[in-house]
Formats: C-alpha cells, sequence, structure tokens
C-alpha cells in the first residue's frame, strides 16, 4: 500500500517536471526559463526524498541536501551583475 | 517491449543530438553544450553496461564515470574561458 | 517505477533535443541544466547514488553557474538566434541523418551485447576487504585504479592553468556590490551547513556514496556562494599557500605512492595496516584541491581575497 | 497497515496535491510575478508535506533531523532566489536573447 502511494507520488512529480518544461520550452522571458530551473529543482529534491525511502538508500536525503545548496546558486549566478546599485 | 530499456535509448539519443548539434551549432557555446551531451550519453552507456554484474552494480565503470563528470566539467570550464576571451578580445591589456 | 523510468528518459531525450534545436543561446543553456538534474534522477535509478550526488553538485551545478555566469559575459551583438533543425539546409539534413544513424547503432549495440561478467568490476569487488574502504567505488578511484585519479587531478589542474592563461585581465573593483541585503544573509545562513555537509560527505565517502569528489564540489559551491554574494572575489595576485593547497591533492597522493614503495614494492600500494588512515588522508586533501580548482575556474582569478563589507 | 504509514500515505498525497497546483500556477498564470508567487509558495508547502510523510517512514530521528534541515534550507534558498528573481524582473530589460554585460 505504502508503496504503491510512493511510486504514484514519484510519476505524479516526474509527471509535473515535465509539464513544467513547457516554461523551459515557452519561456517567454529569460526569468521564466530561471524559474523552471527552480520548480525542476524543488520537485527533483521532493523525488529524491520519495526515493531515498522507497529504494531505501538514506544517501539520497544527501543528494537533495545537496539540490538544494545548487538550485540557491543557480538563482543567485543567474542574476549576478544584474543588481542595480544601492 | 519490457526487453528495450528507456536508459539505452535515451543514451543513444543523446550521443545523437550531441553529434548533430555539434555540426550544426554554430556559436562555440552551443557546441561546447554539444559535446557535453555527447559525454552524457556516454556515462548513461557506461552505467547501462555497469548494471550487467550478478550481484550489485560494477564499481568500476561507476569510477570511471564520476572521474569522467569532473574531467568534463574542468574541460568545459576551460572552454567557456577561451569563450569568454575570444568573445571580447579588446579588453586585452587593460588591467 | 518502469513507468517512471520511461517518462525519466523521455524527458532526457526531450531537453537534448531541446538543447541543440533552441533558438536563443539562454534556452540551450536552461534545458542543459535541466537535463543535468533529470541525469541525476536517472543516476538513481540506475543504482549510482554516487554520481547523483557527483552530478547534482558538479554536473548540473556548478557546470550550470558557469554557463550562466558565460552567457552574460557575453556581447549581445555575438548571439544571433540560430533555428538548427534538419529541414533547415542540407548540412542540417545529412547531420541529422548521422545522428539518427549512430542512434539506431548504440541502441541496438546497447540492447543486443551478450550480459557478460565484467572481471575488473568483479575483482574489484571481491578485493573490497583490502582496501582499506568499505565503499566499492571510493575504493576504485584511490585503491584498484589511483592512477585514474592521480590524472584526474592534473587534469583539473592543466585545465585551471589554461584557464588562468587565456583569462581577461581583471579589473579590480569593478564587481558590482549586491544591491540586496538578503543574498549576502543567505550565504552567511547557509555557509556552516554547506561546510558540514561537504566535509561530511568527503568523510562518508569511506562507506556510503560521497567521497572527495562530491565533497569537494560542494566546498567549492560554498566558495562559489561567496563569490556570488560579494562576501569574496576573485584577486589577480595569489600567495605560495593557495599554490600549495591548489596542488596538495596531488602530492599527498604522489608522496604516499612513491615513499611506500620500499614496504610494498609497487607505486602507489598501501601496505594492510596503513591503509585506511592513508584513504583518509588522501581524500581530505584531494578534496581540499578540488574545490580550490573548481572555485577558482568559477572566479577565473589565479587568487582570492575577502570583501570589505 | 500501521497508523504511522497511513498519516505519512496522506501527507505525501496532500504534498502533491500541492506540487501540483504550484505547477499548474507556473503554467497558468499570466505574468512573471504571480508565477513566483505559485511556485515559491505552493511548491515549498508541498514539499514540506512530503518531507514530514517521508521523515514519518523513515523511523529514524537522525533522517528525520536531516528530512528537516533539507526543507529548512529549501524554504530559505527558495524565498532567496524569488526575490532575486522578481527584483531581476522588476528591472525590465528581460530578454533573453540579449544579456546585459
Amino acid at each position: 500500500m505504502i508503496v504503491l502511494v510512493l511510486d504514484a507520488a514519484c510519476l505524479a512529480l516526474i509527471l509535473l517536471l515535465g509539464l513544467g518544461l513547457v516554461r523551459v520550452i515557452a519561456g517567454p522571458a529569460a526569468a521564466d526559463r530561471i524559474l523552471a530551473i527552480q520548480l525542476s529543482g524543488t520537485t527533483t529534491v521532493g523525488l529524491l526524498l520519495l526515493l531515498a525511502i522507497r529504494l531505501e538508500q538514506p544517501a539520497l536525503i544527501h543528494a537533495a541536501l545537496v539540490f538544494v545548496l545548487f538550485a540557491a546558486l543557480l538563482a543567485l549566478g543567474f542574476v549576478y551583475g544584474t543588481e542595480r546599485k544601492p | 517491449m519490457s526487453g528495450i530499456d528507456p536508459f539505452a535509448l535515451a543514451a543513444a539519443g543523446l550521443m545523437a543530438f550531441g553529434l548533430y548539434g555539434f555540426c550544426v551549432c554554430r556559436h562555440p557555446l552551443r557546441r561546447l553544450l554539444a559535446i557535453n551531451l555527447v559525454g552524457n550519453g556516454v556515462f548513461l552507456a557506461l552505467i547501462l553496461i555497469a548494471r550487467r554484474l550478478p550481484d550489485g552494480p560494477d564499481p568500476v565503470p561507476h569510477a570511471m564515470v564520476l572521474t569522467g563528470i569532473v574531467i568534463a566539467v574542468s574541460a568545459t570550464a576551460f572552454g567557456l574561458a577561451l569563450i569568454r576571451r575570444q568573445a571580447r578580445p579588446e579588453d586585452d591589456g587593460n588591467d | 517505477m518502469m513507468l517512471l523510468d520511461g517518462v525519466l528518459a523521455l524527458l532526457l531525450l526531450l531537453l537534448a533535443g531541446r538543447c541543440v534545436t533552441a533558438a536563443s543561446l539562454l534556452q540551450a543553456i536552461v534545458a542543459f541544466i535541466v537535463l543535468g538534474l533529470l541525469l541525476a534522477l536517472s543516476w538513481v535509478r540506475l543504482q549510482a547514488p554516487d554520481l547523483a550526488l557527483a552530478e547534482a553538485a558538479i554536473g548540473a551545478g556548478l557546470l550550470g553557474v558557469l554557463l550562466l555566469g558565460t552567457w552574460r559575459h557575453l556581447p549581445a551583438s555575438g548571439i544571433h538566434h540560430e533555428f538548427p533543425w534538419p529541414w533547415h539546409g542540407m548540412k542540417q539534413a545529412v547531420s541529422a541523418l548521422g545522428g539518427l544513424a549512430l542512434a539506431v547503432m548504440l541502441a541496438l549495440a546497447l540492447h543486443e551485447t551478450a550480459p557478460e561478467p565484467a572481471a575488473a568490476g568483479e575483482t574489484a569487488l571481491a578485493q573490497l576487504d583490502a582496501a582499506g574502504v568499505k565503499q566499492p567505488v571510493t575504493a576504485v578511484l584511490l585503491n584498484f585504479r589511483a592512477y585514474d585519479t592521480l590524472l584526474e587531478m592534473g587534469v583539473l589542474l592543466m585545465a585551471l592553468i589554461g584557464a588562468l592563461i587565456v583569462r581577461r585581465p581583471l579589473q579590480d573593483g569593478s564587481r558590482i556590490a549586491p544591491a540586496t541585503l538578503l543574498s549576502p544573509s543567505l550565504a552567511r545562513l547557509f555557509l556552516p551547513p554547506i561546510l558540514l555537509i561537504g566535509l561530511y560527505l568527503v568523510w562518508a565517502g569511506a562507506y556510503s556514496p560521497g567521497g572527495a569528489f562530491q565533497g569537494g564540489a560542494v566546498l567549492a559551491g560554498a566558495g562559489v556562494m561567496l563569490a556570488l554574494t560579494g562576501l569574496l572575489r576573485g584577486a589577480s595576485v595569489d600567495g605560495l599557500w593557495l599554490r600549495g593547497l591548489l596542488a596538495l591533492g596531488a602530492i599527498v597522493f604522489t608522496t604516499a605512492g612513491v615513499l611506500l614503495v620500499p614496504v610494498t614494492g609497487h607505486f602507489m600500494a598501501y601496505p594492510d595496516g596503513l591503509v585506511t588512515p592513508l584513504m583518509v588522508l588522501i581524500e581530505f586533501s584531494l578534496a581540499i584541491s578540488i574545490a580550490l580548482s573548481l572555485l577558482l575556474l568559477f572566479t577565473g582569478t589565479p587568487g582570492l581575497a575577502r570583501s570589505r563589507p | 497497515m500501521t497508523l504511522a504509514s497511513i498519516t505519512a500515505s496522506v501527507l505525501i498525497v496532500v504534498g502533491t496535491a500541492f506540487y501540483i497546483a504550484g505547477t499548474v500556477g507556473l503554467l497558468r498564470f499570466p505574468d512573471i510575478h504571480s508565477r513566483l508567487h505559485a511556485l515559491t509558495k505552493a511548491d515549498n508547502t508541498g514539499l514540506g508535506f512530503l518531507a514530514l510523510g517521508v521523515a514519518l517512514l523513515s523511523g529514524s530521528p537522525r533522517l528525520a533531523v536531516l528530512i528537516a534541515l533539507v526543507w529548512l534550507l529549501a524554504l530559505i534558498a527558495a524565498s532567496v532566489a524569488c526575490h532575486l528573481i522578481a527584483r531581476y524582473a522588476l528591472d525590465g530589460t528581460d530578454s533573453d536573447s540579449e544579456p546585459r554585460a
């Protein structure tokens, strides 16, 4: 039962990730594409947490942590140098 | 149907798209991305082959791919440095 | 789970296609970054959590930041839209046919090859007790195929040297101070847990997925975060200590290999009693060198300096 | 089927529902700022529910703390990322073909 719920949730999340790709492709602005990266990042973190339990690999939680960190870095890297002076 | 591994198709597709992009795209950054696609396809293929060991995945291809990821990134970083320099040659010497 | 794999593979193909056919450069880069995220998930599905960690940190994370940084530095005039679709011209059509042929052959090759146990992998698994670490991938990297890892460290340093040679001269002080106070405080909040995770991953490499490369990349990520929020900046002068730390991994690795030749009779062979502490020492020194090299590849400068607030 | 696993299932389903809401918002909302709002709030609430459910299932306090850390960092990162992207979009010259060097 619980396995079924986990599998269904994983499948739902990966499909949502696929749907989010519409924003990667359609844009229209650069910020939308970066937003799509943020969406993929959060969804991937959720998927990794689910898979950590489903596949019984606690190490995947570390991977989720690393993902959180680098998703933030990508947003920082994108706006770097474009910020207005105070 | 069950005989075909979707990841095998993905590996083949990644290499093919990479080759196509490398031939067709003109911007050097796009070509760099295309090479990375080919690399990712090769990594995927290696890991697929590593699954064939009966008791657990084969650690040797895993280690090779790990090495490969780092090498690919450092080579790409060098390529990016070259692209930056090529894009703005006028900045020479104004330190 | 089979369905999950199918969707994952489909999305990988979609993004790869998007990456080479996108009209604007940023679209291609974003497709590539998301491809990296999905590849990390694929590694999880292919029983390679080590690679998932490495891909998350290096493949999708650091490479993505580097690509976005380069995109930002390109002059607007140099970027023209491209429409690389197969029906756009003769060259495109021929390349598409070539790609298709390659894909079919590779898919057949991957599908047809008879499952044959690989000798090297079985030996590695059988000899795991002698390696000094419990994690097979770490054992292969640091012990059974230590040459590879040493040379990899060399390649990383060469790439750094190359990037420094071709870099544009740095204009000190031209870095824009972040206008929002939020991002430096983000960096201050994130720094302790990141450093902890990075060091933990290096340490944990001995018995669970992780190791010098993943840990080093996370540590480099911490540095990149400091650089992006203006707390740390690239400097055009370097210190001897920095060079020393860059070379530390290669030096410790080689020294351990050479000094123990009289004991074991082979280059890069380790005696039984010493093997575990040696592995830990080598792993940490490699992690430091990897983190610094990746960070300097990002800043593109030979040195680092603290920014004054 | 214990009480813990039933609770966890409910939490995971609720979390997934929030993810669906977030993605639909990203696709359907008309401008970048409302998309940001949909994504940052809904997805991180969804992640919170998922994390709670997964922590319940993990059954070890160590992993639960680690999962809580994932969520906490994700919240901080998402809020800062959202702020930065919103500021960038406010600048108005947003076009993905011309980077401002």
